[in-house]
């Protein structure tokens, strides 16, 4: 609960820097900031305890989230130094916007109540419509953050009806009452039946899982790539936090409806993610696309949840976190000095400038599932897992699509070893180097050391 | 009749029923409608009528959580309706129209 | 066994140095054959030598009593099973071993003259002592597995041999023919090797011999692993139908033919076949099917021997019908007189090829018959010895081919009226194209060009002296078994006798000729060869007819000239189908169907994946809508159904 | 913890050659590789065949999902150790004198699959077996992508998929495994110990068997692999040919039949069917190619078909005849493919029509390829012979009229075998090639070193069979 004030706190902070003209150390601060708090954060580990009237709870599985949180947003506003080095005007207000979202997905990290779950999704969301939408005289930005408001104020209010829905049967925003709920009724009022899907449909959206994932790779594509890059990793890992800590504490492990809910919209999202994947050529919408496959896999945890999985949950969330910003940290530069943002942006790069490469290459193989990388024992736990809870068919659909999946991060590895370079240099900063670095090592070191995350939440 | 109409759950069904039009109403104008504004204003129409059953609810249950809930939706609907409009500045400064058929670079 | 070895045990280490001194010769000349030049085709030759001294200290020790069996190491080891990598030297191996070190070694001395201008001399011999190493191995192994590495091997240097001249595509083919040919039969032999590893537990010939012995005569298992053998046996030793690359082998140098495509190597089935007597024996109907093969094999080709041109063809034909004989001998169970027949067309054969080659070393390369003519007088060596040699093949008395021919006749007479009728009609013939050859060669006027006349020259004594010493072979090599009317003794069959008998004593000894019938059958066997002789005699010498050229043929001497096209029938029945079914293959299976339906899922999800992503139409509207839509449908299902 | 010392030299290597410069990397890599091979023959002199698994290292890594690192060596895996390191000296040598572009990452690659190659070898534990099992997959793919021939982008991404595709389904089946089996583990004394129930054994071995299959190839899985020989580099395609394609005929006997030996069983005669059709049908094809490579490839097809032919007649002649065929196939075909390679560099074409006359101009290099062609047509007394013996008396003993059938690769290895040295190699001189330098002291000593290998493990192949005898004694009790 403390990580949460400290985060705000310091997005003030970094407010009032710009005011107090101090917009040079602005970065440094919060990257420092956030550090501190990582380490405060830690305080809290084995230490369960509730705030606010238990509208907060805190618990491992929240300090893990968090901590995840922390250290993406870290590393996104470490790269964010660079990536705004030529609109430096604005630095405190997307420093700021980031670290409040940081916040937002914390509480979405940690809710027991209803009211709270509600506030940490519009705290990050409404942050990211302007986020998204931040270039302001770039109409696909515009269009991008056009389109993720117009969608997500809907979803925001599917999920309030089904809320709303809820309360009327449970007459409490109380994750543990409405549990206690379904397990005292055996057979649930369809108010609260239909409350409850809302409920899980604004979820599915907010983690882009079909058919509610339309607004996915309009708004990747659109935003800039910084934003994409955290869109695509802190949100998404928000969004399954929640929606996992909605099912297991707040309805049961799952009911049989929100299960086949789950189950038919996995299903959907596996195959949406990754065939559409198979022939963008933008590699923005390709990471959209790539992203809307993993949450068809992340489903089959939440689906799993009767086995304990959060630890699954987690060390999944964070191998694909690593892996997709170790691939913005080549793309992003590779954008700004190509100018380009298509896959033919990377051609040759495996002979302009061979250690990107190679750190996208290993990025690529981590998104995929191949070893030795953490991707790929992410992916043996979750089948693992899913398969104990009997999901049979969905994980051998699940395999089938991991192939598939093969197929499209190759594509970046082929573009860049396959293709005539082009003329232009690629400039690369020491910090997206840094950050490549620390993401591939991370990733490898996860993927040979898996227990460093898989026993932290047993 | 009347008694029926009367008894506290009767009456909180009529509120449920009112919501739901009202929401279901927004819905359809979010989908039929192609300027933005309207969209906007459908939506919250979606949220006010979801601030309506949760009073209802509140009172009937004597619970005062949800009316509480309400001051947060409306707080956050406006932060909502703040950014909006801005993007949708935004929007129409580049474009020229708010009209969401227009809006379609992005796609495939 | 036990005892025999440690009686023999001195001679161990003269068996082991026949093998391998030429394969000595064979590492010394590949490795350094550059730098000795000619030296190497001495060095080869005191190879063969030594070899030939070791066997005869061998028969010396050994004697027509003892037997050598010894292991040398195991080789293949599994389950139990082990197969090892053995010698055995009884009186058959004997026999082979001196022959084939003794005109081994001649035809590398005769090499030595016949090779001394070509630039692969040093080569060639290193091939030859590879030769004839492997064929050591063929006859001394222990097992048939020992057998079946000489087997191969001598394939191999056959192989090697033939396309000698590897610049010619022609000759490569033909030594390509004569591996792959080699190999339908070894597939055979190879199969009846398994039969013998799983049915009569074990490959070397005592176990096989002592389990076939307590087998039921005439069994399944015995037919068919006879038969299988007997495969092997037909493609080593040119047999129908496997025969048509050994014509063709005579691509290779004459030495070659003379050693491997005559003496030896094309032996080795008769050799397997003599060596598995009691197998075959004991598999009646194995031996009818040899006995037919053996018979039809050498008419046939007898038959197209008539109307060959080419002075190595013809000896080639004569070859493959001689093998026949052998095999029909085979058939009628007289192993003795196949083995007989061996050692003496080994003689007359050698003889007549290494004529033959000094014959085409004279004429400057010419092969074609119908361009020589009274090379008598300028070859007069040469023309004397290849005489000797074809009255002896002709089975004129007393040469070396009567009396192993002679033997093979009675057999037939007593076993198979048909098919002594045959043998003789195929000895009639033979007689006929032999001094058909002679005459057109070696008689009347020479036809070739003026060029040649001056060239023509008696070849040198490296040469000479082999076919000198292997006509007096071929005179008096028949008196090793001279038939009952002559002597009581039958040297060479009491030698061989500690072989043989075991199988003797399962067939009921059939009743020898008498002396009348004998001979009456030698009568006839000669009158008939005279009256050939007499009628080639009248064709090309009195007449003076000449072979037409090859376009004036017609009719069934046109298809007789043409080997009755079984080259081309097999050309048109297995070469090409297997062409056209692998371009089929290629094409319609593997790009076809099978690949296409790899590559069409993967078109499947790419088209899939192509049009899918199209429902991502930029427009907001629709999304909503598909969202909404969604939820309804999800509801209605949930709360209404 | 031999085991260990196996794995760490070769990746250690990898990491160091990266950093090295030009010739410098080659020269590790031959070092490295050759100090590997000293450990192999070490390890090859310490270890006693007595159907155990020796070297072994245990190590708990995983607490959830239970895993365990476990290396060690039974006969059958060490055999295949000593293939991989021996060859792969050679194979590092056979670069020499060539010009490769970027030599310290192709070097890398090559020392990365190595240690990959050993791994998978050396894994006693399913996970970490698939670990390697892919992980070898990588180094591979970027070898034949970065370093082919135009052709390589698709090629190589279709090789890719398609093996994946089967080890997918491999590791599906290794997770039901792992939830079926008692104490939740892969260890492979667990998975040989205990089995799971016959009924589902029938789909985990096509699960399992996929994976395998597409690596071997086993017809009809076998539409990647001349388009992948064809275009990868040479020395590519000899890690692949030499070594990798072993990993799936290892995988049958180590992985597949203790596992799902029901399965097998009930599979067995589908399988070998398929093979031995397989080895006629590629016999066929190989006949009428017109490239070298391709004509390697599918020579390969047939020899790896009668090796899973062998492996699924389930006897002891036919497991044991596929462990000498695998170790002599790998020689083999590595000879095969450089002698394929030392005629592309010299006279720049693979096209067999173009090419002839060879033998004229270059004697030495006649006579090795000769040696290896006869190697691979199985001539007794070379190593060919051994394997095919046994695997063709394996299948025999199955069935005797498909060892007929599988009899004919001895026919047609030896037609399209020799068809392909008479045009290559003898004949008149072809105008394509003007001249046919002598060879390198790389090349000479490489494929002398082969050629003395066929024939020495031709003549005795005792220690071959004793080494992986007791362990197949284990296996089919």
């Amino acid at each position: 609960m403390n990580t949460l004030i400290y985060t705000s706190v310091l997005g003030f902070t970094t407010m009032l820097m710009e005011v107090l003209n101090l917009r040079k150390f602005i970065v440094p601060l919060a990257v420092i900031g956030l550090a501190v708090i990582f380490g405060l954060n830690l305080q809290d580990w084995n230490q369960p305890s509730t705030h606010f009237n238990d509208m907060l709870g805190v618990s491992n599985f929240s300090v893990a989230f968090s901590g995840l949180a922390l250290f993406i947003t870290m590393i996104i506003l470490v790269m964010a130094g660079e990536y705004y080095t030529n609109d430096e005007n604005h630095i405190s207000d997307y420093v700021t916007i980031l670290i409040f979202i940081t916040a937002g997905a914390m509480m979405m990290m940690s809710f027991n109540n209803l009211v709270m779950m509600f506030l940490g999704i519009e705290t990050l969301s409404i942050a990211l419509y302007a986020l998204a939408g931040s270039k302001r005289f770039d109409t696909r930005s515009n269009e991008a953050g056009f389109k993720y408001f117009l969608m997500g104020s809907f979803a925001s209010a599917i999920l309030l009806f089904g809320i709303a829905l809820v309360y009327g049967s449970v007459h409490s925003f109380h994750l543990s009452l409405i549990s206690s709920f379904i397990s005292e009724n055996s057979t649930l009022p369809p108010m609260f039946i239909t409350g409850v899907i809302l409920i899980g449909f604004a979820m599915l959206f907010k983690v882009s899982a079909a058919p509610f994932h339309f607004w996915a790779p309009d708004v990747y594509e659109g935003a800039p790539a910084l934003i994409t890059a955290f869109m695509s990793t802190l949100v998404k890992i928000a969004g399954f936090a929640a929606l996992y800590r909605l099912v297991t504490i707040g309805f049961n492990n799952g009911t049989p409806q929100t299960d086949q809910m789950l189950y038919v919209v996995a299903i959907l999202t596996l195959l949406t993610g990754n065939l559409s994947a198979l022939a963008q050529d933008n590699f923005k919408r390709l990471m959209a696309y790539s992203g809307i496959s993993h949450a068809g896999y992340m489903l089959l945890i939440v689906l799993s949840a009767k086995s304990h999985v959060s630890s699954t949950l987690f060390y999944y969330s964070a191998a694909y976190a690593v892996a997709g910003l170790a691939a913005f940290s080549v793309a992003l530069p590779v954008f700004k000095s190509t100018g380009s943002e298509l896959l033919s942006a990377f051609n040759g790069l495996g002979k302009k400038n061979p250690v990107m490469a190679a750190g996208l290459t290993m990025a690529m193989i981590g998104m995929a599932g191949i070893p030795p990388f953490a991707g790929f024992f992410g992916k043996f736990y979750l089948f693992t897992k899913a398969f104990e809870s009997g999901l049979f068919y969905i994980v051998l659909l699940a395999v089938i699509n991991s192939m598939i999946g093969v197929y499209y991060y190759f594509k970046v590895i082929m573009a860049m070893y396959g293709k005539q370079p082009d003329e232009t240099q690629i400039e690369n900063p020491l910090s997206y180097q840094l950050v490549m670095w620390v993401c591939t090592a991370l990733s490898l070191i996860w993927g040979i050391v898996p227990s460093l995350l898989t026993d932290l939440l047993l | 009749m009347t008694n029926l109409l009367q008894t506290p759950e009767a009456t909180q069904n009529w509120y449920l029923l009112l919501s739901t039009v009202l929401f279901s109403i927004g819905v359809i104008g979010v989908l039929f409608r192609r300027n933005a504004l309207i969209i906007l204003m459908c939506v919250e129409l979606m949220l006010n009528a979801v601030n309506l059953l949760l009073v209802s609810i509140s009172a009937y249950s004597g619970n005062v959580d949800g009316q509480v809930f309400v001051f947060f939706i409306m707080v956050v609907a406006a932060a909502e309706v703040a950014v909006g409009l801005a993007l949708m500045v935004s929007i129409y400064r580049s474009i020229g129209s708010i009209d969401i058929n227009v809006l379609n670079k992005l796609k495939w | 066994m036990e005892q025999t070895i440690s009686a023999l045990s001195a001679m161990i280490a003269p068996a082991l140095l026949i093998p391998a001194l030429p394969l000595l010769g064979f590492i010394l000349i590949s490795l350094f054959g550059k730098k000795l030049g000619h030296l190497s085709g001495w060095i080869g030759s005191l190879m063969i030598l030594g070899s030939f001294v070791s066997s005869l200290v061998l028969f010396n020790g050994i004697g027509s009593e003892g037997k050598l069996n010894f292991d040398l190491y195991e080789w293949i080891k599994f389950a139990g099973t082990s197969l090892s990598f053995g010698f055995l030297v009884d009186q058959l191996t004997l026999v082979m071993l001196l022959f084939i070190t003794g005109i081994g070694f001649f035809i590398h001395l005769y090499s030595i003259g016949y090779m001394h201008d070509d630039e692969g001399f040093a080569r060639f011999f290193s091939y030859l002592n590879l030769f004839v190493f492997f064929m050591l191995l063929l006859v001394m192994g222990n097992s048939y597995l020992v057998m079946f590495i000489g087997w191969e091997g001598v394939g191999l240097c056959s192989y090697l041999l033939i396309g000698f001249w590897h610049k010619n595509p022609a000759y490569n083919d033909a030594a390509k023919k004569a591996f792959v040919m080699n190999r339908i039969g070894d597939l055979g032999f190879l199969l009846a090797m398994f039969l013998l590893l799983f049915y009569f537990g074990g490959l070397d010939f005592d176990t096989v011999n002592n389990a076939a012995m307590s087998m039921e005569k005439g069994s399944g298992l015995l037919i068919l692993t006879t038969l299988l053998l007997f495969v092997g046996a037909s493609g080593k030793s040119a047999q129908l139908p496997l025969y048509t690359w050994l014509p063709d082998a005579m691509a290779g140098p004459t030495p070659v033919s003379a050693l491997i495509h005559a003496a030896t190597m094309v032996t080795a089935g008769i050799y397997m076949v003599s060596r598995s007597n009691i197998l075959f024996i004991q598999a009646p109907p194995t031996l009818d099917v040899i006995l037919w093969i053996g018979i039809a094999t050498s008419v046939f080709a007898a038959v197209i021997g008539i109307k060959q041109n080419d002075i190595k063809k013809i000896l080639a034909y004569s070859t493959v019908s001689q093998l026949g004989m052998m095999f029909a001998a085979l058939g009628l169970g007289a192993f003795e007189s196949g083995m007989f027949h061996v050692v003496t067309h080994a003689f007359f054969k050698a003889l007549l090829f290494l004529g033959a080659g000094s014959v085409i070393h004279a004429m400057g390369g010419e092969q074609d018959i119908r361009k020589m003519g009274g090379l008598l007088k300028f070859t007069k060596i040469t023309g004397f010895t290849f005489l000797i040699g074809s009255l002896a093949i002709s089975g004129i008395p007393p040469f070396a081919g009567f009396f192993s021919k002679d033997e093979i006749l009675a057999n037939a007479f007593e076993g198979n009226k048909v098919a002594w009728i045959l043998l003789s009609l195929s000895s009639m013939v033979t007689a006929f194209y032999m001094f058909r050859l002679v005459f057109l060669t070696f008689f009347g006027s020479f036809r070739g060009t003026e060029e040649q006349r001056h060239h023509l020259h008696e070849s040198p004594i490296t040469i000479t002296l082999p076919l000198m010493v292997l006509a007096v072979l071929s005179v008096i090599g028949g008196f090793i078994g001279l038939p009952a009317v002559f002597s009581d003794t039958h040297t060479f069959r009491s030698f061989l006798n500690p072989v043989f008998e075991q199988g003797h004593t399962l067939v009921a000894e059939h009743a020898h000729p008498s002396h009348a019938t004998e001979w009456m059958l030698m009568g006839i066997a000669t009158i008939a060869a005279f009256v050939s002789i007499g009628f080639a005699w009248t064709m090309y010498m009195k007449n003076k007819t000449l072979p037409e050229p090859d376009e004036q043929l017609s009719g069934f001497s046109k298809v007789v000239a043409n080997k009755f096209y079984v080259d081309e029938l097999y050309d048109k029945l297995i070469v090409n189908p297997i062409k056209v079914l692998s371009d089929l293959f290629l094409v319609l299976f593997d790009k076809l169907i099978i690949d296409l339906i790899v590559n069409l899922s993967a078109i499947l999800v790419d088209v899939t994946g192509r049009t899918y992503r199209l429902i991502q139409t930029g427009n907001t509207g629709f999304y909503v809508f598909a969202m909404v839509i969604s939820m309804v449908l999800f509801l209605l299902f949930q709360i209404v159904l | 913890m031999l085991s260990l010392e196996l794995l760490f030299i070769p990746l250690f290597a990898s990491l160091l050659i990266l950093f090295a410069k030009g010739k410098a990397a080659r020269a590790l890599a031959l070092v490295f590789t050759l100090i590997q091979l000293l450990v192999t023959g070490y390890a090859y002199t310490i270890f006693k065949a007595n159907g155990g698994a020796a070297f072994e290292f245990t190590q708990a890594w995983v607490k959830s999902p239970v895993i365990n690192i476990h290396f060690g060596v039974d006969g059958i895996s060490l055999l295949m150790v000593m293939l991989t390191n021996l060859l792969l000296p050679l194979i590092v040598l056979s670069g020499f004198n060539r010009e490769t572009k970027r030599p310290h990452i192709f070097y890398a690659l090559m020392l990365f699959m190595q240690f990959a190659l050993n791994g998978v070898f050396l894994s006693m534990d399913a996970f970490v077996y698939y670990i390697f099992w892919e992980l070898a997959l990588i180094p591979i793919y970027f070898i034949a992508f970065n370093w082919g021939d135009e052709n390589r982008g698709k090629v190589t991404i279709k090789f890719f998929i398609y093996t994946l595709v089967g080890s997918l389904l491999m590791l599906f089946g290794f997770v039901f495994l792992y939830l079926s089996s008692p104490q939740h583990s892969l260890d492979w004394n667990t998975l040989t110990q205990f089995k799971t129930c016959s009924c589902n054994q029938t789909w985990l071995f096509w699960l399992l068997f996929a994976a395998f299959a597409i690596k071997i190839p086993i017809f009809p899985f076998h539409t990647w692999q001349p388009d992948t020989y064809k275009s990868a580099p040479t020395q590519g395609t000899m890690l692949l040919s030499g070594i990798m394609l072993k990993m799936g005929t290892y995988s049958l006997i180590k992985w597949l039949l203790p596992i799902v030996p029901d399965g097998f069983k009930e599979w067995q005669a589908v399988v070998i069917t398929l093979s031995v059709i397989g080895i006629v049908y590629a016999s066929i094809i190989a006949i009428m190619q017109t490239d070298l490579k391709r004509l390697f490839a599918y020579s390969s097809i047939a020899h790896v078909g009668l090796i899973a032919a062998g492996v699924f007649s389930f006897t002891q002649q036919g497991l044991q005849g596929s462990l000498a065929q695998m170790f002599a196939h790998g020689i083999n075909v590595v000879g095969l493919f450089f002698c394929a390679d030392i005629i592309l560099s010299r006279t720049g074409t693979l096209q067999i029509s173009n090419l002839g006359g060879i033998r004229n101009q270059n004697r030495l290099f006649s006579s090795l390829f000769l040696i290896v062609v006869l190697g691979s047509v199985a001539l007794p007394l070379t190593n060919g012979f051994i394997g095919e013996f046994l695997l063709l008396y394996g299948v025999f003993e199955y069935n005797t009229w498909l060892s007929v059938f599988a009899g004919l690769t001895i026919i047609l290895g030896a037609v399209y075998m020799l068809r392909m040295f008479q045009n290559v190699m003898s004949g008149p001189d072809s105008e394509h090639i003007s001249s046919f330098p002598p060879l390198h002291w790389n090349e000479k000593l490489v494929l002398i070193l082969i050629g003395g290998l066929i024939i020495l493990t031709g003549v005795f192949p005792a220690p071959i069979l004793e080494l992986t005898q007791p362990a197949i004694d284990n296996l089919l009790k």
